[in-house]
């Protein structure tokens, strides 16, 4: 439970829950920048290096590697962007670039309304009048309470609720698969840097030389290696925890019940 | 209306019972004679409304108007014998498989909140309200022995599969740390929602 | 005051719960029109009053002022549950100022999967999932008088810069239903998890 005041400064390894959008938009806070692909890709380094000491001290469960690594995928996206301005993007991959940015508007507003809630909240309430007292005992049954309808009831309610389950496969499939994006953007980067080597020398780099800028590119390379095998170590030490989803309930169980009663 | 006039109607409205004025004045932390003035004007007030101020010896009570009495008596009867919801036979299934349950159990095995179902059933007769006999401070429906007689259960192990569904729900239950974990907002103690 | 308004406070008041507007015009045997005239001059006559009259969809209720609060609180014997981490604060904040949301809504604005968080919050009462009038396939989280109640409002658009946020809110999220996709867990369950 928070009780901490909002100025309070994010840390990663304190809070027992916090998603991506969390992290990401207090990286970019931090550094009082307005949410855009220029800013994205200068938070980026930062993202994946608390992403994989959160991997590391296993604090996440698998659902939550797997939103964190969802959103590291577009910002190594944006990133290489930035670096290699001729790397070509499918439409698929502008979709996602766009879109997290919208997502990351829409979390800081309702971040913002969530301490509004919390200022107000429990403060001054309308209360619902108490209970009123029985005054007249009866006894009012009603012909769909058997002894049957009533096991059907509870073994469906009881159907109904959570189940703790195996990390399904599709989330390690998920995971899996942000592996090929990472390899498949090392070659794209790689083969764009011998594409782009012209552009480098030319004075549109602006401050950066071109050792500078090929070393920038380089220790890019090198970071998203460590995050491959981080992300590989973070699947390995958690894929086989629990995780908890949903079952379906089978309501067609209760309307069968009551059918038969009708 | 003036403050101490708004506080009384507030008071009364969400008790629902007869306040003695000395009472309401420890409450208000106000003088006797500061009530009753207020009580003067609050019934001024309420004369021609929905709601009334009733006097009876050194008590006072908000009621219906009298006038709407062949409503309200309609409408009780209608409540009294219409159908009861599925969400209603639900919640009674699990206070009769778990043999008394209190309202924050029912809450999580069925994942919503229960206070009215639970009210419907006990305006009914089929499930009671008492204290628990472990920790005064909780409350446990129980099916009512009219029920089980209406059911033609001598006792409730008799219900079928009852230890086997008893189990599960005792079970799912103990769960609730787990599922609570990433939500730390479960609190089984915790019955205040809309009742007291 | 006039003799449907008092009947419709009578009725609430007698009823204790939130009753709909539909189910009071066929109680009362007026149309729609004439409970909503009414119910318009009911709530300015409480308008300074110990009562407030609560409005959310089609549905109405009765609780005490806002401002008897810690009145209220101190007589009440149990304790409130007013815990809300920030999982929970970033839902119901997205729950009240969209005024409904279904969850892949939810977790799109999130970046995580609610499933758990909005469990916990139809158990504790303060959301509920309904499904959706446009579409019936679809489950819509919504507020509700409980939720309300605790934020001390009457209507959702008492809240604190509720239109403005709203207007805002709705132009930013149009987008949402093509990411629902990407989004963990997501596929793996249903919207019919919770129902009851």
């Amino acid at each position: 439970m928070e009780t901490e005041s909002s100025s309070q400064i994010y840390t990663v390894k304190t809070e027992a829950f916090e998603g991506p959008f969390g992290l990401l938009l207090d990286l970019v806070e931090k550094r009082k920048l307005f949410i855009n692909d220029v800013s994205l890709a200068s938070v980026t380094e930062d993202f994946l290096s608390h992403m994989n000491s959160l991997g590391d001290s296993g604090s996440l469960s698998p659902a939550e590697i797997t939103s964190f690594i969802q959103v590291a995928a577009t910002l190594i996206l944006i990133k290489s962007k930035s670096l290699l301005p001729n790397l070509s993007l499918t439409d698929e991959e502008q979709g996602d670039i766009k879109n997290l940015e919208e997502r990351l508007r829409l979390y800081r507003i309702f971040m913002g309304l969530g301490g509004s809630v919390k200022s107000s909240f429990g403060k001054e309430m309308i209360f619902a009048p108490l209970e009123r007292k029985n005054e007249i005992l009866v006894f009012l049954p009603d012909s769909r309470i058997t002894k049957d309808t009533m096991m059907e009831f509870a073994r469906n309610v009881l159907g109904g609720m959570p189940k703790k389950v195996f990390l399904p496969e599709v989330e390690v499939r998920k995971v899996i698969n942000i592996e090929e994006v990472i390899d498949n953007l090392t070659q794209r980067i790689q083969s764009a840097i011998t594409m782009s080597f012209a552009e480098f020398s030319g004075k549109k780099s602006g401050q950066h030389t071109r050792a500078e800028k090929v070393t920038v590119i380089v220790s890019f390379l090198a970071m998203l290696e460590m995050i491959r095998n981080g992300i590989l170590n973070a699947v390995q030490n958690n894929h086989m925890e629990d995780i908890i989803i949903e079952k379906i309930p089978d309501s067609a169980l209760v309307e069968e019940v009551a059918g038969e009663i009708n | 209306m003036d403050e101490l006039e708004t506080k009384i109607e507030s008071v009364l409205f969400w008790k629902g019972e007869p306040m003695s004025r000395k009472k309401l004045a420890t409450i208000l932390k106000v003088s006797e004679n500061e009530i009753n003035d207020a009580v003067e004007k609050l019934k001024n007030n309420l004369a021609h409304r929905g709601i009334v101020l009733q006097e009876k010896e050194n008590e006072i009570n908000l009621g219906t108007a009298p006038q709407i009495s062949n409503l309200i008596e309609e409408l009780r009867k209608e409540e009294l014998n219409k159908e009861l919801s599925k969400a209603t036979l639900e919640t009674l299934s699990i206070v009769l498989y778990k043999n008394g349950a209190t309202r924050a159990e029912i809450d999580y095995i069925r994942g919503v909140n229960s206070s009215f179902t639970l009210r419907a059933l006990s305006v009914r007769g089929l499930v009671e309200k008492t204290v628990s006999e472990t920790d005064n401070r909780r409350y446990i429906y129980k099916p009512t022995f009219e029920l089980l007689s209406f059911m033609g259960v001598a006792k409730i192990e008799d219900l079928p599969d009852y230890e086997q569904v008893n189990n599960s729900i005792h079970n799912a239950v103990k769960e609730e740390d787990v599922v609570a974990e990433e939500l730390p907002i479960q609190n089984l103690e915790d019955e205040t929602t809309f009742e007291n």
